[in-house]
């Protein structure tokens, strides 16, 4: 519950990192929360993408990188088209995948081997290409 | 006039009827698709990652090649279109990521070309005024949803396609055909894309929320340009059956395979079969076959 | 050679933080004419001027340059406090250290101290050939021209007019009041707002020292401060108001009706129609777009009713000139239009309604008579939602400022909407809530406890009409969830921006506007009423927006300006003009197009072009332009400047 | 002038200040006679303290020293410093005011200014203007700049009343003007009009419990950070903490110390907080490069013109991190202070070790003022701001005809909104004057 703050930690390498991967400005995020309003799945995401942003300026990394949010994110971009502040949070959420995804122990969130039967057949060639591009490292 | 067509892998495969009826129709129109030479997949996906020039390589070869054959490109799929010409945008606007990627493809493409998607040629080459008069059979009566669904809106900057919130090329086109177009608040929300494979459930949940706005406001079938999300909010009504057990199935087809009927093309060319939701019921008694 | 001297300006740590201004003034002590140079932490400061003064008085400086912040600034300080020494204020000149060196070389000190010597040694050779000036003295008219019947408006009106002054108040509207006139009750106290308002308003109407011309747009101004020559468009109300008696029978039987603009569309008026039903003054104007007449000549019940035969369709628009020695411009604002919020509906939804259509449902003179009935169906709407910032703090898509009055006026309609409908629930989305005034504070926390309003911290993403109710999908960033609410109706709390038309007349005014229109004042704290241009005042949200106490206080501080600029017989011009070298100038007249001022004129019998002393500003564009040279600038001579560069490239 | 009934064209401003000042220009500039009371030995008011002002971040001094001066130098207006107002009677037209006029133990006819005294004084104690920060003299100028630049001593600090021995600048005086037996004395003057332009307070640090009432020196308040922040101020104008003077390299500021706060403190918004909280993380991230800024704030209210955007620049550009929460405690760790907050965004509580804590504590009315508005005869509300005649239409009017209200003693303004009040207030007595 608690978050001790320290200069480093609001200017934390993660955060860095972030910015960096996303070309995005986190310092500019105003939290007025129009991203997760707007999101078709933010109904089920364990935090918002405002508080995905939040959290990632704080510093909170093991926990902002522990929730499902940004796996769940169809970067549809409803997000960015209306963020008053400009910023691509679409970006921000491919940013956090990147991060945990370029890491050396993969975390791999499809296994083609779960699958149900005859999936495979059905789901169209996108759906698994943009699914391996965003789930696998 | 013939335009340069690169048709995308699951056009390719799981979703022929789309690209077949597409070609069909526009010889009726007067123009042909004219495929693309050894065409590769787009990827899919365009990279967020702003250091992930990789991704924009598969893209960027089919620009490049395109360019080498003409100066227009045009795509069926929306999520090829969409990373297509978003590349291309990127390609006229930031020079020092083109050199970059031009210097790993071993080519020289500056961004000249011109990225249009089939509706656009419709609307703009053909015009929605002349196609209807080529109709052989109006939809008359048939109260078709148009689903836009993400990828040709946005980002609005980039695509440049139509207004962001109310986009209307959609309705221009269904009109043109004769139907009745049903306005519903969802067909600009997304159907849950690529979660189809990773979180299946979340994109049931979207799917059933787009289809659901539509039925209430009247629809009899929801249109769409995307095999991604025809897949979704076609094939996944097993699964919202399976949730919701008073769901009605509605059928979902491409706006190409509508075309298809409205300029008299035999039904059975047009991949019905490979649709979940048999459209035929309907389209017969609405007199359309 | 004149005995120059040079007093540098730490301004704190603004200057002296990053050039070294002890070496800079020990290096322009060795310069050879410069007789005394020293520095101080703050040169405009009292003692500060003491040491120039004693300077020039003990070393007999014959020329001054302080080298301190930009000369908008302090230029008239410094000049006053050589001139008490007897010295020619116009040899006295600043070189602009701070903006133009201090604060944009704060990371290279040694660059700056160089640079800073390098403006010095620059403006020295200016004070070199400087000529002593005396400044140009001028009559005035003392008359004002008030720009815009709002409250705005009518405050600097009528405090000027009690002060003793003559004032012409033109309104664009056929009545006075402007937007408060839609008001229904005002925060924090919740007062009707149309019984003060029509006081104010009639109080103007009556004032024997103000002319009031209503229906009215400015056309053409020419002149300047002190001697504006102004033409006033008056246009046909195609009504007789000197017969007109206000009886109204014109507007009863009139039968074409369609929405007001007044009633913010909810409402219906008639093609002869007051503003709105209390207007002052209380007579009617034809709108020609909708009368019958001028569709298609047939109908003249208005005419054949009008006891006083005050109906005049062939009246024609009106030009009056007038004078006036300055001007108050409080043309007030609009709301950011609907049409062009996509995701709210394009203003296409019914019952999604901006803040004033809402006032207007509240008002008991408005088109439900103060009942809340959403515009649909006239059902009582239970589930209410109010959304604020919209298109307010949002520099992506809309406006990036704080429209200052939504959060209280919000608060103040979800108050009156839960007192009319206690059933109901209302939600305001909000970002911050902002009740900075007196009382307001108190005000919303008191509603909030009281009336059991549902404060949500977060943005409203979209908005749709969705099986007869109007969804909306927001955010309470509190909990981090998303929120729907499925609503009977929506408020949005729409932007506040300039009033249309606002650029073009600055543009006549010469007045300048910021990207969004709002009118820039001369500087923020120092001249907050002041416009750039002399003689012109700012009130009202016309300059930023604002509330109506606030919008009061600043119109009679317009006012308060205005009478001290009056008070005195002569105005006082800066000397710093164009001139022309008659024996140079061939008479081409090209000067005279590239003019913006309209300072230039061909003295025909002579051939050369001369120049109109009142009205040049100096800006030098005739100087850019004249092709043979014999235009220049009062103490800017083309050797003067070629000397300053000449010490930047030496 | 005197007592034949005519109705006085010559108006009193009762405070120095930015609001005062404003309102005396204005009627002299407009042909007005007027006397301007002022309780310190010079005008000037809370803005003198001040370092930048938001949100051009313009030199306070910059802006206001030309007008002391110029109001100093107005043959319109007459400067009746160091003196407070006794009683009053009459009505529009023709006021009576009494006036006490503290001594100064100066004799400011005498005296050139020239600071002597001042520098040779050995009595040293903590200064008030710079709030307690840098030490002061027992005979003190405000400031260098002051005016009138005339200084006076301060009995409760000067060796000589309260040891009886020392007399050291009566000795330096070039022109003898050190006066140890002068009086307070009482002055008249008549008026027409009054326009009361008092200026607020902060409620002290010390009231905060829950801050250590006032105990920890690197608990500092919004004042005192304008002083540490002027290049005049005690540390000219480097940011170093009072304890040590070690450059703080976590800071943080706390809005809302005492606003918003019914059950505890203030019910109302100081209006004035968010802003200049905003300008203070703002230059201290100019000055301290590598420090960190964190504000705790409840609402951002950025109203004003270019307001929004100030705020907005701060966040995207310095980095200032918002934290949208509460202070409960601070209390002292070693060399730190540690502060307990909120981010109810996240949902978490915040710790903070910090360098140095400045609190935006409320406005309050000068403790003064219900006194004055009782010899006024006009209202003031409970916490003593004077309440003016109708919140909308009539916002510097006072039940009272004849008398005026400007700047903060109505309520808290930023200097913008104090300026146009006073300059209203000045309409308002022009309107008046003109009518007889």
């Amino acid at each position: 519950m608690k978050i001790e703050l320290t200069r480093q930690k609001v200017h934390n390498e993660f955060a860095k990192k972030v910015e960096l991967i996303s070309g995005q400005n986190l310092f500019a995020c105003y939290q007025c929360g129009n991203c997760t309003a707007g999101c078709p799945i933010s109904f089920a995401m364990e935090i918002g993408p405002h508080e995905a942003i939040r959290y990632t300026l704080l510093g909170l990394e093991e926990e902002v990188l522990g929730v499902n949010t940004f796996w769940l994110c169809a970067s549809c971009l409803q997000c960015t088209s209306r963020c008053p502040k400009g910023i691509d949070i679409a970006r921000v959420m491919d940013a956090l995948r990147m991060v945990v995804l370029r890491r050396k122990e993969r975390r791999d969130h499809i296994q083609i081997s779960e699958f149900p039967e005859g999936f495979l057949e059905k789901v169209p060639q996108i759906a698994f290409i943009s699914g391996f591009r965003k789930f696998l490292s | 006039m013939d335009y340069l067509y690169f048709p995308g892998c699951t056009l390719y495969t799981k979703a022929k009827n789309f690209d077949q009826t597409a070609r069909n129709c526009s010889l009726l129109l007067g123009f042909e698709l004219k495929e693309l030479p050894n065409w590769t997949c787009c990827g899919a996906t365009f990279p967020l990652a702003t250091d992930n020039l990789m991704a924009l390589l598969p893209p960027a070869r089919i620009l490049a090649s395109a360019r080498e054959q003409g100066t227009v490109l045009t795509t069926l799929c929306a999520v090829c279109f969409n990373v297509i010409k978003r590349t291309n945008r990127l390609f006229q606007e930031d020079g020092e990521k083109r050199d970059k990627i031009n210097n790993f493809i071993e080519k020289n493409y500056q961004g000249d070309l011109r990225v249009v998607h089939y509706l656009e040629i419709l609307k703009q080459e053909v015009g929605f005024p002349q196609l209807k008069e080529r109709v052989k059979r109006p939809l008359t009566g048939l109260r078709a949803a148009p689903y836009y669904g993400c990828m040709l809106l946005r980002p609005f900057e980039e695509m440049e396609f139509d207004d962001k919130e109310r986009p209307t090329i959609f309705e221009g086109f269904l009109e043109a055909l004769g139907a009745k177009v049903v306005e519903f608040p969802y067909k600009i929300e997304c159907c849950g894309s690529f979660q189809s494979v990773g979180s299946p459930d979340v994109a049931t949940e979207c799917a059933y929320k787009i289809l659901g706005s539509a039925m209430k406001n009247g629809a009899e079938v929801v249109v769409s340009t995307c095999p991604m999300c025809t897949f979704n909010i076609d094939h996944k009504q097993s699964d919202i059956k399976q949730k919701y057990l008073d769901f009605k199935t509605i059928p979902v087809l491409y706006f190409t395979q509508l075309l298809g009927i409205a300029m008299g093309l035999d039904h059975r060319t047009l991949g019905f079969e490979q649709n979940f939701v048999d459209p035929l019921p309907l389209l017969k008694g609405k007199g359309l076959v | 050679m004149r005995k120059l001297g040079v007093f540098i300006c730490h301004c704190g740590v603004n200057i002296a933080g990053t050039v070294d201004v002890k070496s800079v003034a020990e290096e322009m002590g060795r310069v050879e004419d410069v007789a005394h140079s020293t520095d101080y932490i703050y040169m405009c400061s009292e003692p500060g001027q003491q040491i120039i003064r004693e300077a020039i008085r003990e070393k007999g400086l014959e020329g001054v340059v302080v080298a301190c912040c930009s000369p908008s600034m302090h230029e008239n300080t410094f000049r006053k406090a050589v001139k008490s020494q007897g010295m020619n204020p116009y040899l006295c000149e600043i070189a602009n250290i701070r903006e133009q060196c201090s604060w944009v070389h704060q990371k290279d000190r040694e660059e700056a101290t160089r640079k800073a010597a390098e403006i010095i040694l620059a403006t020295l050779e200016k004070v070199r050939k400087n000529e002593s000036l005396e400044p140009i003295a001028m009559a005035i008219d003392r008359r004002v021209l008030v720009i815009g019947g709002g409250i705005a408006g009518m405050t600097a009106a009528l405090d000027l007019a009690e002060g003793g002054y003559g004032v012409v108040l033109i309104e664009r509207e056929p009545g006075l009041g402007g937007h408060m006139a839609q008001l229904s009750r005002t925060f924090p106290d919740l007062d009707p707002a149309l019984p003060g308002l029509v006081a104010k308003a009639s109080a103007v109407e009556r004032h024997p020292k103000i002319n009031l011309l209503c229906y009215s747009e400015l056309e053409d101004v020419k002149g300047y401060v002190g001697n504006f020559d102004l033409t006033v468009r008056k246009k046909a109300t195609l009504v007789d108001w000197e017969k007109c008696n206000g009886c109204g029978d014109c507007i009863r039987d009139c039968p074409v009706e369609y929405a007001s603009p007044f009633e913010r569309g909810l409402g219906m008026r008639k093609a002869i129609d007051l503003f709105y039903p209390d207007s002052v003054p209380s007579k009617p104007v034809i709108d020609r777009e909708h009368c019958q007449y001028f569709l298609d000549k047939g109908c003249r019940r208005c005419e054949e009713i009008c006891p006083k035969k005050a109906i005049n369709f062939a009246q024609k628009d009106e030009r009056i000139e007038l004078k006036a020695g300055a001007i108050v411009v409080a043309t007030g604002y609009e709301l950011y239009p609907m049409e062009r919020l996509g995701e709210y509906g394009y203003g296409q939804i019914p019952d999604v309604i901006d803040g004033l259509a809402f006032e207007r449902m509240l008002s008991p003179n408005g088109p439900t008579r103060g009942k809340i009935l959403r515009p649909s169906d006239g059902k009582v709407p239970k589930e209410m939602v109010f959304i604020q910032c919209v298109a307010s703090r949002d520099p992506d898509r809309y406006m990036p400022y704080c429209s200052r009055v939504c959060c209280m006026y919000t608060a103040k309609h979800a108050s009156f909407y839960k007192e009319q409908v206690p059933d109901g629930q209302p939600y305001i989305f909000y970002m911050d809530i902002r009740s900075d005034c007196k009382g307001y504070e108190e005000f919303l926390q008191k509603t909030i406890e009281e009336r059991g309003l549902l404060y949500l911290r977060g943005r409203v993403s979209r908005v749709f009409q969705d099986d007869g109710k109007v969804r909306v999908l927001g955010v309470d960033t509190l909990t981090g969830r998303m929120v729907e609410v499925a609503a009977d109706m929506v408020v949005l709390a729409t932007a506040i921006v300039p009033s249309p038309g606002v650029k073009d007349l600055a543009a006549k005014l010469r007045a300048t506007v910021d990207r969004h229109g709002f009118l820039t004042e001369a500087h923020i704290k120092l001249y907050p009423v002041e416009s750039s241009t002399k003689g012109i005042y700012l009130a009202g949200c016309g300059q930023s927006p604002k509330d109506i106490s606030d919008t009061v206080s600043q119109a009679s501080a317009t006012a308060s300006k205005i009478q001290a600029l009056l008070s005195t017989d002569k105005l006082l011009q800066d000397p710093l003009i164009a001139f022309v070298d008659e024996g140079i100038c061939s008479g081409c007249g090209i000067c005279v197009e590239i003019c913006p001022y309209e300072a230039r004129e061909m003295d025909r019998r002579r051939g050369i072009s001369v120049v109109h002393e009142a009205l040049c500003q100096g800006c030098g564009a005739c100087i850019a332009a004249c092709p043979n040279f014999a235009c220049e600038l009062r103490n800017s001579s083309a050797s003067q400047t070629l000397r300053m560069v000449d010490t930047f490239v030496a | 002038m005197k007592g034949n009934g005519a109705f006085v064209k010559r108006a009193m401003v009762i405070g120095g200040g930015i609001a005062g000042i404003s309102a005396s220009l204005d009627l002299g500039n407009a042909g007005y006679d007027v006397v301007l009371v002022e309780k310190l030995p010079s005008i000037g008011g809370r803005m003198l303290q001040l370092s930048e002002t938001f949100p051009t971040l313009d030199c306070a001094q910059c802006t206001l020293t030309p007008k002391t001066v110029e109001t100093g130098q107005h043959p319109r207006i007459k400067l009746v410093t160091y003196s407070e107002v006794e009683g009053i009677e009459g009505k529009a037209g023709d006021f009576s005011v009494s006036i006490r006029r503290k001594a100064a133990y100066v004799d400011w006819e005498r005296c050139t200014g020239c600071g002597l005294c001042q520098q040779k004084c050995p009595s040293k104690n903590p200064s008030e203007f710079d709030r307690g920060m840098g030490l002061g003299k027992a005979i003190y100028t405000l400031s260098p700049q002051a005016v009138p630049n005339k200084p006076v001593i301060d009995p409760s600090h000067c060796r000589y009343f309260k040891e009886g021995k020392c007399r050291v600048c009566e000795k330096i005086c070039p022109v003898k003007a050190i006066d140890y037996e002068q009086k307070d004395r009482l002055v008249e003057e008549r008026v027409g009009a009054i326009v009361v332009a008092v200026g607020f307070d902060l409620i002290p640090k010390e009231s905060f419990g829950e801050y250590g009432y006032g105990e920890l020196p690197d608990l500092i308040d919004g004042l005192a950070f304008e002083r540490l922040n002027s290049a005049s101020g005690p540390t000219t104008g480097e940011i170093r903490r009072p304890s040590d003077g070690k450059v703080p390299k976590e800071v943080v500021f706390i809005q809302c110390t005492g606003s918003r706060d019914p059950e505890r403190y203030m019910p109302y918004c100081s209006r004035v907080c968010c802003m200049y909280t905003a300008k203070h993380a703002r230059l201290y991230k100019h000055k301290v490069h590598d420090g960190q800024a964190y504000i705790f704030y409840m609402d951002i209210r950025s109203t004003g013109k270019g307001y929004e955007e100030f705020i907005q620049q701060g966040m995207e550009e310095e980095g200032i991190l918002y934290l949208r929460g509460r202070v409960s405690r601070i209390f002292r760790d070693g060399e730190k202070l540690i502060v307990w907050g909120a981010d109810t965004l996240t949902g978490r509580k915040v710790e903070v070790s910090a360098d140095l804590v400045v609190l935006a504590t409320a406005m309050t009315p000068r403790k003064e003022a219900k006194e004055l508005a009782k010899k006024l005869g006009i209202e003031a509300d409970d916490h003593g701001f004077l309440t003016e005649a109708e919140r909308k239409l009539r916002p510097v009017e006072t039940k009272v005809e004849g008398i005026y209200l400007a700047g903060c003693a109505q309520g808290p303004k930023d200097i913008a909104d104090s300026v146009a009040h006073a300059n209203a207030a000045a309409s308002k007595v022009q309107a008046l004057f003109a009518k007889h």
